[in-house]
C-alpha cells in the first residue's frame, strides 16, 4: 500500500535525534511488547509479514506520533485478534484493570521447553528463503525496470523506485513474496534481487552527487528493458 | 510561553504499558506464552547480543584476510565462526568502506537491522526523519546527522533493506592501530560504523 | 516539498466522510479565520503562495489531523509573525487572555474604506496571470514528460506525475510561479499548461479503466519528449 | 469500552478559537484589518456566494445553446453575463459531462475550488480521504462514496486544480426537463453535479 510508512524521499519531518547512551529498552513496557513479539510470532500465531502490514495501515497520523514499540504493540493486539486468539473485548478489560493498579503483577507461568525454543529461535534465526526449482529471470549485470504498481494490500517495493530503471547488482536466491505472505496467500517463493539504482535516476536534479542506492526487489516487482 | 499542543503520544505511556500487561497476561493465562521465556528473550537482547558482537567481526577481518574475504563473500558463513548468527540476520551482507566508497544502511519502510551482530536498532534508525532523508540526501544527513563528511570524489552508497536480507558495514581500519589485538581493535569498532553513519573510535583517544 | 500534503495517491486515510447539510462554517472561529485571511493576504500582507506553502510545512501529524481552518490560522500566525506584522509573544499573550476569558469581545474598529476594497476583492479576484513576451514552449497536442525533482521548497507539481508522460491539452497563458514567490524571488511568470495524463501512465496495473487525470504544470515543470 | 485515544486536535477547540480572536484582536488594534471589513466578507460567503451561482449558470447553459458555447469557450466572459465572478474564480474552465466522458474535480495538493460558483467547499473536498483517493481510483470513489455509478463504457476524467485555474463540471441535462423556465432547472442542479460527484436531481422528485 502507498502508506505513510513507505517514507524514502519525504520531506518535512526534521532532523534525526540520535540520543546519547541509549539504552536497549527505555521502560517495562517495551521490553515486554518485543518479549510477547517473539514468543507469539515465534511460535506461529501469525508471520513476518502479517506483523509489518498491521504496523502500515495504522491511521497515517497515529503511526507518525506514536513509539516504535507502540507500534508492535498496535500490530500484535490486531494480528492475535483477527487470528481468534484473543478478544478485543478481554483486551480491552484487562488493560483498565491494569489502568487502575499499574503495580499489579502479570500472572506468572513457567515453561522452560518454551524459553528454550525461543532462545533457539533467537540465536538461530527463521530464515524465509525457501528452494525453487525455476530459474532466476534476471542475473547481476542486467537492466531492468521496477513495475509501476500500486496495490492497497502490503508490499515491500517501495513506491520511490517504481517505474525507475537500475542494474542487478545480485541474485539472492528466493524468498516468500510478502505481498500474498501478509494476506493469507500462501508463500509463493520468488528470487529476490539486489537493484542499484542511479541517485539521479530517482531523484533528478535533487539528487546528491556520486550516490547510489541499492533497494532488495522480489522477482515480480520487475520487468526485463 | 507558548499554545502548541503536545502530541497525544505522550500522554498514555501509562496506558499503553497497561495494554503491554493485559496483553501478556491474556497469553499466559492461556497458556501461550511463559513469564520465563518472555524474560530469557528479553535478558538475550539486554545483555548478550548487541554491536559488541559486530565489532568483534569487524576486528577479526582487519586482523585476518582470509576471514575478511570470507566475510564479504559469504557474511553468514564467517559469523558462524565466531558463533555469532540468528534471528533478523538470517542473510546478512557485508559492505566494506574504502576511501573511494561510503556505504551507509537504512530501512525506509521499516526499521530491519542486522540484530545479530548490532543488536537492537537504535531510536533514530526506526524513526521517520533518518529514514525518510537517508534514501534522498545520505551525504547531507551524515554531515549535517552525524557529522561524518564524505569526501566529494567518494561514491555514496545507500541500502535499502526492503527484503530480508540484512545489510552491515565494515568499516576501514583507522590508521596507527598496527600491532593492536584484535580485542583492542573491536574496542574501536562503533555501532554507529557498522551502520555507515560514523567512522570508528581514532586509536589515540581510547588510550 | 514532498510533504504529507502532496496526498494524490495516497492509501490508508480511510472514507470520505460527507456531512449533510453542512453550513459554509462550523463555528465562529472559522468565520473569524476566513475573514481575516481575506483582510491580511487581500492587503498584501503575504501572498497565497507563502500562505500555501505554511501550511506545507506543518509538522506531518498536525497536518493530518486538524482541522482546515486550523491550517489556516496556522499559516496566517506563521506569515504575520515572519513578515513582523506581530509578534509571537504579544500573539501567545493576547491567546491565555482569551483563553480566560472565552467570552471577552475582539476589539471594534470600523473601515468602511477597507471593507469596499475587500468586497471588491471578493467579487472582482485577484488575478497571477501575467503578460510575458515569450512565446509558450509547448502547445496542445505536444507530448511532454514532467521533471522529475524534489525540491525542498514550495512547489506546485504533485509527486505522482513527475518523471511520467502526458499531452498538453491547454496553454493557459503565464502565472506567476509559485517555486519562487512562495519564497520572496519574486514573480516569475512562466506559462502554464494542462496537461493530460493516461491513468496507466500514472498508476500502471492500478489504474481504472479509461480514466485520465489532467494537471496544470508550469513550464519549467516540463520538458519535451 | 475501548482505549483508543482521541487525537489531540479535538481537545483544543477552545484554545484555536481563543487563538483566532487574538490574531484578530492584535489585527484591529494595530489598525490592519477592521471588524466591518471582515464581517462583510464572511457575510458575502455565508449569504451571498454559493452554488445557487453555479447552478444558474448551468441553468442558463441547459436553456441557451449560445451561453453554453461560450461557457465552454470562456466560463469567465460567460459568468460574467451573469454578474458571477471573483476571487478564487479569476480563470474558471467548464468541463462537459456526457454519456461518454465523466468529469470530476479534485485539489490533491490543498484545497483549490471555484469560489464564485460553488462557494466555500465542503470538509470532504478539503480533507486527506478524497484528495488522495479521487486521483487513482475515481470511479471506486464516485461509486463508495457517493453512490455514483460510472458507466463501464465511459470516459472518467480527474481535474487536479494544481494551479490557478478553476475547474466546475457542466452535468447532464436531466431527461423530463422539457418546458422548464431556467429557474425550475437551477433549483435541480447540485453542488456535487458541479464537482462532478453527484448527478442534477431528478425533476421527478422535485415537483
Amino acid at each position: 500500500m502507498n502508506g505513510v510508512h513507505d517514507l524514502g524521499g519525504m520531506h518535512g519531518l526534521g532532523r534525526v535525534d540520535v540520543e546519547d547512551y541509549e539504552p536497549v529498552f527505555h521502560n517495562p513496557w517495551e521490553k515486554l511488547v518485543f518479549g510477547t513479539m517473539v514468543a507469539t510470532m515465534g511460535q506461529g500465531l501469525y508471520n513476518l509479514d502479517e506483523f509489518r502490514h498491521g504496523i502500515e495501515v495504522m491511521e497515517p497520523a497515529h503511526y507518525l506520533t506514536s513509539s516504535y514499540y507502540e507500534h508492535w504493540l498496535e500490530t500484535i493486539e490486531k494480528n492475535l485478534i483477527e487470528k481468534g486468539v484473543i478478544d478485543r473485548g478481554e483486551l480491552d478489560a484487562r488493560t483498565q484493570e491494569f489502568l487502575k493498579n499499574p503495580e499489579a503483577p502479570v500472572p506468572q507461568r513457567e515453561d522452560p521447553e518454551l524459553a528454550d525454543r525461543l532462545l533457539q529461535l533467537v540465536h538461530g534465526g527463521a530464515s524465509s528463503r525457501r528452494e525453487v526449482s525455476a530459474k532466476p529471470r534476471f542475473e547481476a549485470g542486467d537492466r531492468v525496470r521496477v513495475r509501476n504498481v500500486h496495490p492497497h494490500g502490503h508490499t515491500r517495493l517501495p513506491q520511490y523506485v517504481r517505474d525507475k530503471q537500475g542494474v542487478v547488482e545480485r541474485v539472492y536466491g528466493a524468498f516468500v513474496l510478502p505481498d500474498k505472505h501478509a494476506h493469507g496467500e500462501g508463500e509463493n517463493p520468488e528470487y529476490v534481487y539486489c537493484v542499484r539504482f542511479d541517485a539521479e535516476e530517482v531523484w533528478g536534479d535533487s539528487a546528491e552527487p556520486r550516490e547510489a542506492v541499492s533497494v532488495d526487489l522480489w522477482e515480480s516487482y520487475l520487468e526485463s528493458l | 510561553m507558548s499554545v502548541e499542543r503536545t502530541s497525544d503520544s505522550q500522554a498514555s505511556e501509562a496506558e499503553i504499558a497497561a495494554r503491554a500487561k493485559a496483553l501478556e497476561s491474556l497469553l499466559v493465562e492461556k497458556g501461550l506464552v511463559s513469564t520465563d521465556a518472555i524474560d530469557r528473550v528479553i535478558s538475550a537482547y539486554e545483555s548478550d547480543i548487541g554491536p559488541m558482537l559486530g565489532a568483534q567481526v569487524v576486528a577479526r577481518a582487519w586482523s585476518d584476510p582470509e576471514f575478511k574475504k570470507l566475510l564479504l563473500e559469504d557474511a553468514n558463513a564467517a559469523c558462524e565462526q565466531l558463533g555469532i548468527g540468528g534471528m533478523q540476520g538470517e542473510h546478512m551482507v557485508v559492505v566494506e568502506n574504502s576511501a573511494q566508497v561510503h556505504n551507509v544502511v537504512v530501512c525506509t519502510l521499516c526499521s530491519c537491522y542486522p540484530w545479530p551482530v548490532l543488536g537492537l536498532p537504535p531510536n533514530w534508525y526506526k524513526y521517520p526523519q533518518y529514514r525518510s532523508r537517508t534514501v534522498m540526501e545520505p551525504r547531507e544527513v551524515l554531515k549535517e546527522e552525524f557529522g561524518l563528511g564524505i569526501d566529494e570524489s567518494a561514491d555514496v552508497r545507500v541500502w535499502d533493506s526492503s527484503a530480508e536480507i540484512r545489510y552491515f558495514v565494515l568499516p576501514e581500519r583507522p590508521e596507527g592501530t598496527e600491532g593492536m589485538s584484535e580485542e583492542e581493535l573491536a574496542s574501536l569498532v562503533t555501532r554507529d560504523s557498522m551502520i555507515g553513519v560514523g567512522e570508528p573510535r581514532d586509536p589515540e583517544e581510547t588510550r
